[in-house]
């Protein structure tokens, strides 16, 4: 057996390795290649997943029904969707610069998904653990900006164009509040408990030290039995509000839509486009939007650890109030039993779905979904799954939580004006991202 | 009072009420939305609708006595009655009579006008065509009503 | 016209637009975007087109093409009968068609000398109000979902249907609704007609508040309101503006109360006021009247009284030589009907005035020195239908 | 750890880099030199990542692409791109450029023929873990005074900015 199958061998039957760690490089390649893989699908059916649930959702809130033709409660008004604007004709304005016009969703698509190289959906799945992970993801991310501009300059119309710099004025307003509140977080990862326990395993030496890789960070939470969105409170909660405000912000979504705001600006950005291309922005809204919670989850609400997780080590395994065995075997429950609840709503919409002709498929089609959904809860009641599922479904979860209020900040909103953005951004976040920030470190002087 | 609205801002209390008032509103019962070919809509008794000729049903003979006075009333002028004098009888008799309906606009003076109560917006609202030629409606559709295209799968 | 408009303040404080007036010092003297918004735009309402005078994002100047919708109604009316031209009426302002029916049908009225019975007359206010509540709503969905927020739009949609309802069970037509002939109403109320309306009102009533829970108190909608499109209420006097947008500048001036029509001295309401004359008072002002409207509609009903709902009325109305200006509170503002006789049974010239047209020359005085943003929010504030504005 | 296909990336990388970086020179569109500057700067990035020095990387990233280039395509596009693309190209310095191109080559030729001692040949990297603790401790403490020095140079620039930008305060 080569050396590499070997190492591929001891991650499967292992499970404490942490991604892009393996002796052989090859090994870590393959590891790499397979999660690149399972992250992109995953994310292409979170965003499909997205652009449903987002439909309906907005629909219920504002008493409307939402898609219910395509496929039962228009389950499949996605994938029709997706196939409508695959075979849309592609227009390209005649006066636009066409290089650019080319290359602005490549861009935008490109970073949203890059992004997620760093992000880890539990301690050993990821594509790769590195040292740098937050500063990476947050530059990445800020590429995405230029993939707006350029869109915005390339159509060579007003409206792209005002998008497009309202964009940038935006980015530039947002990114240094959501880096400060970024910074008071990783500031929290040197703080006690978090420093010894980086000694045992990174080895380091010295005074407590902190750390920008993203699961460092969420070790550092373990390790110190917290999630920092408790941390020093309520100052660990008010960092993560200004970031929660920037992401928003930073993904372009209600009430700080100004790119694209569609009753000011037509559609903002992209106006211009159409088709293949613009259902590229629209997948690279959605997987940036996915991207940026990633990062607030794993900064301040633990990743991928359940509520009230152990501590556990490469070594250690310390418990907590919280854990234990029956304890532990109740959490580890709770995906699969998300799936039956889901599986029981998809079950009564079956036997709801009109008594109709026309809807018989649509009955089959549902019953079928809610069959799917109860299997899939079935394989994580396996004990083998469910243990090495549970971190990413805890991880999910959370972003799912995040997703939501996306969706609900959109239904319940109105738009902010240009310039309040910039003067929310510059005299109210900035400062409070500062204070915050002086005042974590003079808190965490003791530690 | 101020140090209340300061409360009220630093807690986002305001914008948290709107946030719990969009939530609520997620409970199925409140959707208002219509499955319209499944659930038809109940049009009211005085609604105006499809025009309609209509006939006596005992003798199957047109009510229409060809007075005009629609085609007068008529603010668009769309409907064109044509009669002939019934030497018989010595009664004028209705030929054709034809309605516009693309260009009507349902106000309904025809139907006011109208002396013998034969010609009538009825509660028949599903007009769609796919030619203007089929918008014009002679007077066989007018007394039998629309006969639209049934597709089957 | 109105006493209003006669007001020592002359139109000379009105400054007229010139698109190459020289831009502020202040600001960055970088090239003029000329943007032309519409008549294509989600936020324009309508086709109206507004060629925006641009520096960076700050409105220069504004010019209003209007005409896009042009259908020539006053010209059609010089070849109907006034019977006829009823219907077409409707079709003006078509989100307040009783609204519109009923100033014609009284202008019809004055020029005849008749006066429809005080049966009639209730039903007019009933319908006539309902209308009003129609309009804001709309309104207030619209005006919200320029502003961003989408979701007063569906509520006040659900809450129109129920108005709507009222209309298609009263006279068989939701939107256009012709419900009125001249000297009274054609139909009698149908049974149940009076319960509805009451349990209206009692259903709107919480519904107003949930509007006002999600917008009132909202920052970003405060933040996104106060303070834009401010216009004093002299300039509403010179500009002819008339109805919320000049209410809410703080002149109370409501033709119900000042020169009554249809019985409105009858009922028991207040004309709210507002104070600073900006976006956010016009919304609480509309807002206000929503309820007064409800008040009158409650004591409409309750005072129904009985007897014919039709004036006698000759069968061809033929007025004499004359003519005759006569102008209601419509929900966007005066709405007035000057109509010319010549004796026959076609009028010799109808002039409408619209006050969605005159209310939207104040465009450019409430946005100069705004942002785009604030055009957008603008617009739907002063509340216009481009079918009136084009007629 | 041995990184994957050093040679292979590192060609690739540099090669983008020359490639870009003359597309910015060459380009008559100020948009398009922008674009081209981008890939040189993130396969500038990407060298650093090969040295070990991934912190630098990030901030190359974060800063030079995601922050300085927004504001620059931010200002380039406000600019009549018309009037630029009227403009003759390499005015009339070309011969001057290319004496100092000359001579510079010769110059980097000359230093590294005689100063071969300066270059060893295998530097032994930096483990990867430590990298950015190690900047955080060397600027806080060996260069606490050119760090500082430099943050009130970049404060007098902003106001600078701000002074010129505004023709009234």
């Amino acid at each position: 057996m080569p050396q590499w199958l070997q190492s591929v061998v001891d991650y499967v039957t292992k499970s404490n390795n942490t991604p892009g760690w393996y002796a052989d490089p090859v090994a870590s390649a393959i590891w790499a290649l397979i999660y690149i893989i399972l992250i992109f699908t995953g994310v292409s059916i979170a965003v499909i997943a997205m652009n449903w649930l987002e439909r309906k959702i907005l629909a219920h809130m504002q008493v409307r029904l939402g898609p219910m033709r395509v496929g039962p409660h228009g389950l499949l008004q996605p994938i029709a969707d997706a196939l409508k604007l695959l075979i849309k004709e592609d227009i390209m304005p005649d006066q636009a610069d066409k290089v650019v016009f080319w290359l602005a969703p490549v861009t935008i698509v490109i970073t949203a998904f890059t992004v997620y190289i760093v992000i880890p959906f539990g301690p050993t799945h990821a594509v790769t653990d590195m040292n740098i992970g937050l500063l990476f993801m947050l530059g990445v991310s800020s590429i995405g900006v230029l993939g707006i501009i350029m869109a915005g300059w390339a159509s060579n119309s007003h409206y792209p164009l005002m998008g497009s710099l309202r964009s940038s004025a935006q980015m530039v307003s947002y990114e240094i509040a959501m880096g400060m509140a970024v910074v008071s977080a990783v500031l929290m990862t040197s703080f006690k408990g978090g420093g010894n326990f980086f000694r045992q395993i990174y080895g380091t030496g010295g005074a407590s030290v902190g750390t920008l890789s993203m699961i460092g960070i969420v070790r550092a939470q373990e390790a110190q039995q917290t999630w920092f969105l408790f941390k020093f409170f309520p100052l660990g909660l008010i960092a993560f509000f200004i970031f929660a405000v920037a992401m928003v912000a930073e993904t372009n979504r209600a009430p700080f839509d100004l790119p694209e705001a569609e009753s000011e600006l037509v559609a903002g950005f992209h106006t211009e486009y159409s088709g293949f291309r613009w259902s590229l922005f629209f997948l690279a809204e959605y997987a940036a939007m996915i991207a940026v919670s990633s990062i607030a989850v794993t900064l301040w609400l633990g990743g991928w650890m359940r509520p009230f997780a152990s501590l556990h080590g490469p070594n250690v395994e310390i418990p907590n109030y919280w854990s234990g065995g029956a304890i532990d075997l109740a959490f580890a429950l709770v995906p699969a039993l998300t799936f039956f609840v889901l599986a029981l709503f998809a079950f009564i919409g079956t036997v709801r779905m009109p008594k109709h002709r026309a809807f018989r498929v649509q009955t089959i089609g549902l019953a079928g979904f809610a069959l799917a959904l109860g299997f899939i809860g079935l394989v994580l009641l396996e004990p083998h799954v469910r243990d090495r599922v549970q971190d990413i479904f805890w991880f999910s979860l959370k972003v799912a939580v995040f997703m939501y209020m996306y969706i609900w900040y959109r239904g319940t909103f109105p738009r902010y004006r240009f310039d309040q953005l910039m003067h929310l951004g510059w005299k109210f976040m900035i400062p409070t991202g500062i204070a915050v920030l002086i005042l974590t470190a003079a808190l965490g002087l003791g530690s | 009072m101020t140090m209340k609205k300061l409360l009220r801002k630093v807690l986002l209390l305001d914008l948290l009420q709107g946030l719990s008032l969009t939530f609520r509103y997620q409970d199925p019962k409140e959707i208002y939305t219509e499955q319209y070919p499944l659930q038809r809509p109940e049009v009211a008794e005085r609604y105006r609708g499809a025009p309609r000729l209509n006939v006596n049903p005992d003798t199957n003979e047109t009510l229409c006595i060809a007075c005009d006075l629609c085609a007068l009333a008529c603010p668009e002028h769309l409907i064109v009655v044509t009669s002939e004098r019934n030497e018989k009888t010595r009664r004028k008799e209705l030929t054709t009579f034809t309605y516009d309906l693309s260009r009507c606009m349902f106000c309904g003076l025809c139907e006011d006008a109208c002396p013998t109560d034969a010609l009538e917006l009825t509660q028949d609202f599903e007009l769609a065509n796919y030619t203007r030629e089929g918008a014009i409606w002679d007077r066989q559709t007018l007394e039998q009503g629309p006969q639209p295209t049934v597709y089957k799968k | 016209m109105s006493e209003i408009l006669k007001s020592e303040q002359s139109a000379s404080s009105v400054k007229h637009l010139e698109l190459e007036a020289t831009p502020s010092p202040a600001y960055l003297d970088s090239d003029e975007l000329i943007l032309n918004m519409g008549p294509q735009h989600p936020s324009t309402h309508g086709v109206l087109r507004v060629i925006l005078k641009l520096d960076g994002e700050k409105v220069m100047g504004t010019e209003c093409v209007i005409g896009y919708l042009h259908r020539g109604v006053e010209k059609i009316a010089e070849h109907r009968t006034y019977a006829m031209f009823n219907p077409y009426v409707d079709r003006m302002d078509y989100v307040a068609a009783v609204s519109n029916g009923l100033g014609y049908c009284e202008a019809v009225e004055k020029l005849l000398n008749i006066e429809a019975p005080p049966r009639a007359q209730h039903i007019r206010v009933i319908l006539a109000e309902l209308n009003r509540l129609a309009s804001h709503m709309l309104w207030l969905g619209t005006h919200a979902l320029d502003i961003g927020a989408i979701t007063p739009l569906f509520y006040t949609f659900r809450d129109r249907e129920e108005i709507l309802k009222i209309f298609e069970k009263y006279c068989g037509a939701r939107l256009t609704t012709h419900a009125f002939r001249i000297g009274g109403c054609l139909y009698e109320t149908y049974e149940g007609f009076e319960d509805e309306c009451r349990n209206f009102v009692k259903f709107v009533r919480p519904k107003i508040d949930e509007y006002e829970t999600l917008l009132t108190t909202n920052r970003i909608w405060v933040e996104r309101t106060k303070g834009v499109g401010y216009i004093s209420g002299d300039d509403c006097k010179a500009m002819g503006v008339t109805g919320p947008v000049l209410r809410a500048s703080g002149v109370k001036w409501d033709i119900r109360k000042a020169q009554p029509y249809s019985g409105y001295q009858n009922f028991d309401f207040d004309i709210p006021v507002g104070t600073n004359g900006d976006t956010y008072d016009r919304y609480l002002v509309r807002i206000a009247e929503m309820r007064q409207s409800l008040r009158i509609i409650e004591q409409a009903v309750e005072k129904l009284p009985e007897g014919p709902v039709m004036a006698k009325v000759p069968k061809v109305v033929k007025p004499a030589v004359g003519e005759v200006y006569h102008g209601i509170e419509s929900p966007k503002g005066e709405l007035g009907y000057f109509i010319v006789s010549d004796g026959s049974t076609q009028p010799y010239r109808i002039r409408v005035r619209p006050p969605s047209f005159v209310n939207l020359q104040a465009l450019d005085m409430m946005v100069r020195g705004a942002l785009v943003a604030d055009v957008v929010a603008v617009i739907g504030t002063i509340d216009i239908v481009l079918g009136e504005v084009d007629r | 750890m041995q990184p994957v296909a050093t040679s292979w990336f590192f060609y690739g990388l540099s090669a983008v880099a020359i490639v870009s970086a003359l597309m910015v020179i060459t380009r008559k569109n100020p948009v398009h030199s922008a674009i081209s500057l981008v890939f040189t700067l993130l396969s500038l990035a990407g060298l650093y990542l090969m040295l070990y020095a991934p912190f630098v990387a990030g901030v190359q990233i974060i800063l030079y692409v995601g922050g300085i280039m927004v504001l620059f395509l931010f200002v380039i596009m406000l600019v009549n791109i018309e009037h630029n693309l009227r403009e003759e190209q390499f005015n009339k310095q070309w011969l001057v450029a290319t004496i100092a191109t000359v001579v510079l080559g010769a110059l980097f030729g000359y230093v590294y023929y005689h100063g071969k001692g300066f270059f060893p040949a295998a530097v032994p990297p930096t483990p990867e873990q430590v990298n950015t603790q190690q900047i955080g401790m060397s600027l806080y403490t060996a260069y606490m005074f050119p760090f500082e020095i430099a943050s009130v140079l970049l404060l007098v620039a902003i106001i600078g900015a701000v002074v010129m930008a505004k023709k009234r305060i």
